[in-house]
């Protein structure tokens, strides 16, 4: 019962957009919508921020196995959000508001947090992949069966047309069969085969995505609101 | 392990030394940033500035910025370390990057979405001193309805009534599956459909066959139609229809090695930007942009 | 009324004044052709707020004359029956050369209008100009004709969903073959009892406004069902405030369902950051600390998928994967045990409850696929009778008919 | 060979460590030449009458830059070189300090000789939240969105944006995009509907996703750092300048580009033969 008040909710509000996609009048509801959600997104950071505190917390007071890292998160968490949101550092352009300027204008220390440490972190773990990439080349592409075969043998071919190496390596094909040299196969690939199965895939999502909103407005799946009947 | 340890504390000392040799003795240093006044884009805007070259006359050392490259060369080492196994290094950088991340994001959901778009909509004049132009507009009341909502929200931190969080949850699924039904069907449903319509024969210009057009054409729906065989749901992969799904699952299987090896690509690009980062900003190795023109 | 009739007088003064200003302001002669036949119509089926405008290109546009002439359409807009207001007499806007067609977006419903254009050559002298002959109103429509198609198609599509829902919920059963990554979750669930380690479930990093995080969240309840009947723990890190409330909501149901609501354990179900890296990292740090036997992805994944993937496959755990981003499934496929392709994803959480109503849903979705594949087939076939047969009508006008009426198409 | 089957991971990290840092510590250098897709690109902004109005949105993060930078830099310069009129923008959150630097970097300092002024040459809009609804908002008005810049100055008071009114404006949209929202978005509600050509810079990833639109509702592709270096050769052979080594961003990453891929291909060969090996020495019972 608890969820059906939600799913009330849920069912009419998904059926009035819907209807609105269709009546000139109210297109425009769709990006009022969409305002409300970036802030209800934006007020949710409370909660993700107070459950973020109260979990280091709890780890920093029960002196848990690496309670130090938790104070390290705790410390560059509120560091952070004090100077951002009090705009430490951000230069005055108009003396009358002397709050206007953007909280990570240059020079800053919201700033310097930003190109010092979250741009260099993010970009580095992000860099990680490199790697990643080259053990999974190793371990998973087999010529097992020939599903597999395929994968590896595309892989290989765009691969190599996606570098000079590939250029070079069919320089000597002619002209006329340029569509079998290494940068010709390359588009082939993904003009033909990348581009059937993509389109297969997106169908296949949009029946998808149709058929799982349907079953959050008919209320059959309401596993989001805790009612755990699916 | 005690070798392990031994090598790896040879290793730092060793790398200490090169880094102190590499800022203390040799002329020029490494890992400094010199700033010099810019000239100005906008007429009234307050002095800014722009990194420059050591050697240049109006330049000056910038110590924050110096700190920071130092910092930030440190912080990537540490991620780079995990790659060897998980380290207090790893760790220390992750805490630092969740802490800062989620302070960041919310810094920027506050000045960014709170303000402009749920106060400054409520109460334009009250919060011009964050956003000057808000100071002649007239309040919007629809800002109402999010300001209820975020309430409704907050009310899970207390410790009773947070059933009542669930009703703006339900009312984002539900616009949201809404907005979603309607934009897949129409978007990739309709319009992949309306794209694959092609003619199963091309004639070229002077109206011959078009041999190598149709074949491509003819492959391209086979694909499409036997691929979404594969996901049909409601019978086995058995007899014909077996292999039409296996002939789809090939088509998926190319698409799927294309697409990994795309991506190869773009993650060597990103890990070579780093190192140009370790090899260019900071121990000064390489200086491919003529940054620090001829001092090197 | 003599009020209106004056302001009527005045606009057109106005307007014959300052064309003529215009006129004058440069020699006669040298001007470019004017464009003709200006003609304006209220742009259909939309809120009143726009206006169509055709008309036929100036004599000296036209592709062949190089260097060009015309370099662009200037068009003037009045406002014809309110009080003269600052924003409203007079507005222009300019088209490119060789464009003879422009929609006014920024009408007032209802408001009437008058319009001139000139064609401005590429020394920037103008023509004379060229007027619509009356007012034109922009009429607001109750129903915006140009998705007439689409709510068909919206309603064939959802209605076939909704009747094989209520069909199977009448008794109809039916036949749904086998996905081996959801015979694989329950398995991979015990191992993590037997081996007294958690499992990890990860519902992608987008926000609850995504459908797959829904669908992400749906197989998160039953995978905690069955880790509540197994005794196993599950963690479940989120990148989004509101799908970790969304996923506490599931995982607390599932665990009351299970009838061990005493195990429940809040804490389990966490936020970390927005930021996906930093997410990343979390979670891979946690991957190395923790070892979890079993992982579980579903929802929406961009670039982290391999990080977890590989990091997931170093501590040996059994791991399964579904995402509807088309570019990440590769790099499920290559490092996980198990990968739910793209629509799979949709389908599971009705597998998992093998409940009536959600299987029908299944149906429904692959009416749908039967009904993509057969406009499909149509369409291409009569494309190809279009080429094969030029001459002959019929192919082209139901070709016509399908692309332009069914699918909307131009 | 058994000891190629118990591998350790590391020995791999290690070789790709090598196989970038190498040839980037040697400068290295590999010829390009620029594909169709990108030379569509590159035609259509020498194409355009000196001065048109160009959209820029950089609509990725700091972890994407090093793809997508080079090719947002190669294009500003050619849209300098042309005179264009910038209009630029992200709709990521963090892209917003990238915005800044590339306008510090290209438009104040590189080419301050042309005296390219804010609010007449080019304009910061900044960033907006709401993803894909900014997109669809501006498709029909600029100001419902962006009332003022990115400095709050209000659009009207600015010369180049004082008749704007929509995206219609625009003479060319360039999404430089690293996911979502990206350039799927700009296809959907900005170039398909109001069919104004589109040209979009794709990270590695989302490349594949942007060749069903083309040619229809794409007008070409950057890919990844390759598109960049591409694009870069092209406009050094219009321009020499830009066929200095330190204009070219792009190119000087495709050689350890290329090492890397050739590892890559290496060790799936290598993979192969350990699986072979294992199947030969232990014989199925």
């Amino acid at each position: 019962m608890k969820s059906t008040i939600p799913w009330l909710i849920a069912a009419v509000a998904g059926s009035v957009v819907i209807a609105a996609y269709f009546i000139p009048a109210a297109q425009s509801w769709q990006d009022a919508i969409g305002q409300w959600f970036e802030v209800l997104a934006a007020v949710a950071f409370i909660l993700g921020g107070a459950n973020l505190c109260l979990q280091n917390l709890q780890k920093i007071s029960a002196r848990q196995a690496g309670w130090g890292y938790a104070a390290v998160t705790l410390v560059s968490f509120v560091v952070t959000l004090g100077v951002g949101l009090l705009k430490i550092g951000v230069p005055v352009e108009d003396p009358q508001h002397p709050w206007a300027g953007s909280y990570q204008a240059e020079g800053s220390a919201e700033w310097w947090l930003f190109e010092y440490a979250y741009n260099p972190l993010v970009a580095t773990m992000f860099a990680l992949l490199a790697f990643y990439v080259a053990s999974a080349a190793f371990r998973a592409f087999r010529l097992k069966n020939a599903e597999a075969t395929l994968l590896l043998l595309t892989a290989f071919v765009v691969l190599l047309g996606r570098t000079y190496a590939g250029t070079v390596l069919t320089a000597q094909v002619p002209d006329e069969y340029s569509a079998f040299s290494i940068p010709g196969l390359t588009t082939i690939i993904m003009g033909v085969f990348n581009t059937a199965g993509q389109r297969a895939i997106m169908i296949g999502i949009a029946l998808g995505v149709a058929a799982t909103s349907l079953k959050v407005l008919l209320g059959i799946n309401r596993s989001y609101l805790g009612s755990g009947d699916g | 392990m005690n070798r392990e340890k031994r090598i790896w504390g040879i290793l730092f000392v060793l790398a200490g030394c090169f880094l102190l040799y590499r800022a203390m003795l040799t002329r020029d240093g490494m890992g400094k940033v010199y700033l010099k006044p810019a000239a100005a884009a906008v007429a009234d805007a307050p002095p800014s500035y722009v990194r420059a070259r050591p050697d240049d006359p109006q330049a000056a050392l910038s110590l924050p910025r110096t700190l920071g490259i130092w910092f930030a060369a440190f912080l990537t080492l540490s991620i780079f370390s995990f790659l060897y196994k998980d380290n207090p290094f790893y760790r220390f950088a992750e805490a630092v990057m969740v802490g800062v991340s989620a302070a960041y994001l919310m810094v920027a959901g506050f000045w960014d979405g709170i303000v402009p778009k749920l106060l400054g909509r409520l109460a334009p004049a009250q919060m011009s001193w964050a956003s000057p132009s808000l100071e002649n507009q007239s309040p919007d009341w629809w800002g109402l309805v999010p300001l209820v909502m975020s309430a409704m929200l907050l009310a899970r931190l207390l410790p009773r009534g947070g059933w009542i969080a669930r009703w703006p949850l339900a009312f984002i699924v539900g616009t949201y599956a809404g907005i979603r039904l309607i934009s897949f069907l129409d978007a990739d449903f309709v319009s992949q459909i309306r794209n694959t319509i092609v003619p199963l024969v091309v004639m070229n210009q002077a109206g011959q066959l078009d041999l190598w057009g149709s074949v491509r054409n003819v492959l391209m729906i086979v694909g499409v139609l036997s691929s979404l065989a594969y996901f049909y749901f409601s019978l086995d992969h058995k007899g014909a229809y077996g292999v039409v799904a296996r002939v789809g699952v090939w088509y998926l299987m190319i698409t799927f090695g294309a697409s990994f090896a795309f991506t190869v690509m773009g993650r060597i690009a990103l890990f070579a930007s780093r190192l140009e980062f370790l090899f260019d900003d900071w121990l000064w190795l390489i200086d491919p942009l003529g940054k620090r023109s001829d001092l090197l | 009324m003599t009020c209106r009739y004056a302001l009527w007088i005045l606009a057109g003064s106005f307007c014959l004044i300052w064309t003529t200003a215009r006129a004058v302001a440069q020699p006669a002669g040298v001007g470019p052709a004017p464009p003709h036949d200006l003609v304006a119509a209220d742009h259909p089926g939309d809120n009143g707020n726009a206006i169509d405008l055709k008309w036929t290109l100036s004599g000296d546009d036209h592709p062949d004359f190089k260097p060009r002439r015309i370099r662009a359409y200037r068009i003037d807009r009045t406002l014809i029956d309110e009080p003269l207001s600052d924003d409203a007499v007079l507005e222009s806007f300019e088209v490119p050369y060789g464009v003879a067609q422009y929609t006014d977006r920024r009408c007032r419903p209802s408001a009437a209008y008058r319009y001139s254009a000139v064609a401005i050559a590429v020394d920037g002298s103008v023509s004379p100009p060229v007027a619509t002959s009356g007012e034109t109103r922009a009429i607001r429509q109750w129903f915006d004709s140009s998705r007439t198609s689409f709510a068909v198609i919206l309603v064939i599509v959802c209605g076939l969903v909704i009747f094989y829902t209520e069909r199977t919920k009448a008794g109809k059963s039916l036949h749904v073959r086998e996905i081996a990554a959801l015979t694989a979750m329950r398995e991979a669930v015990g191992r993590a009892t037997e081996m007294g380690r958690p499992c990890l479930f990860i519902t992608g990093i987008e926000d609850m406004n995504e459908i797959a995080t829904v669908a992400g969240v749906a197989i998160l309840s039953h995978v905690a069902e069955t880790a509540a009947d197994y005794d196993a723990e599950i963690v479940v890190p989120t990148t989004r405030s509101l799908v970790m409330t969304a996923a506490q909501e599931a995982v607390a149901a599932a665990y009351l369902a299970a009838d061990r609501s005493d195990a429940y354990n809040p804490n389990n179900i966490y936020y970390v950051t927005d930021e996906q890296f930093a997410f990343v990292a979390h979670i891979t740090g946690y991957m190395v600390r923790e070892r979890p036997a079993a992982c579980f992805y579903a929802g929406i994944f961009y670039a982290e998928s391999l990080i977890l993937a590989e990091t997931g496959n170093s501590v040996g755990a059994i791991q399964i994967a579904g995402t509807s981003e088309a570019t990440q499934l590769p790099f499920f496929v290559a490092g996980c045990d198990y990968t739910l392709i793209g629509e799979e994803l949709f389908a599971a959480s009705a597998y998992l409850t093998r409940e009536p109503q959600q299987l029908g849903s299944l149906k429904g979705q692959d009416a749908g696929k039967v009904l993509a594949a057969a406009v499909l087939v149509v369409g291409c076939l009569l494309k190809t009778a279009v080429v094969l047969r030029p001459d002959s009508a019929g192919p082209g006008e139901w070709l016509k008919f399908l692309m332009s009426t069914c699918l909307g198409g131009d | 060979m058994g000891w190629l089957r118990r591998l350790d991971r590391r020995w791999i990290f290690l070789s790709m460590l090598l196989a970038v840092a190498i040839p980037q510590l040697t400068q290295a250098r590999v010829p390009e030449k620029p594909t169709p897709l990108v030379m569509a690109v590159f035609d259509k902004i020498e194409s355009l009458p000196d001065g048109s109005l160009v959209l820029i949105s950089f609509d990725y993060g700091p972890s994407a830059q090093g793809e997508l930078a080079p090719m947002a830099t190669a294009l500003m310069r050619h849209c300098c070189l042309k005179r264009h009129k910038l209009v630029l923008m992200t709709l990521w959150p963090d892209g917003k300090p990238l915005v800044e630097r590339a306008i510090n970097q290209v438009l104040v300092d590189e080419f301050a000789d042309f005296g390219f002024k804010y609010g007449v040459d080019y304009v910061n809009l900044g960033y907006k939240p709401g993803k894909e609804v900014v997109i669809k908002t501006i498709a029909n008005s600029f100001r419902t969105e962006f009332p003022t810049d990115d400095g709050d100055r209000k659009l009207d008071d600015l010369p180049l944006t004082a008749d704007l009114t929509s995206l219609a404006d625009m003479d060319l949209l360039v999404s430089i995009s690293a996911g979502f929202p990206g350039l799927k978005e700009w296809v959907q509600y900005a170039s398909s509907p109001l069919k104004i050509p589109l040209a979009v810079g794709a990270t590695a990833v989302q490349a594949p996703q942007a060749y069903p639109y083309i040619p229809g509702q794409l007008l070409g592709i950057l890919a990844a750092i390759k598109g960049a270096a591409e694009y870069e050769v092209a406009l050094g052979e219009v321009y020499p300048k830009y066929s200095e080594p330190k204009m070219q961003d792009g190119v000087r990453r495709m050689a350890p580009q290329l090492w890397a891929h050739l590892l890559i291909i290496g060790l799936i060969v290598l993979g192969n033969i350990a699986a072979f090996s294992e199947r030969f020495e232990r014989p199925r019972p």
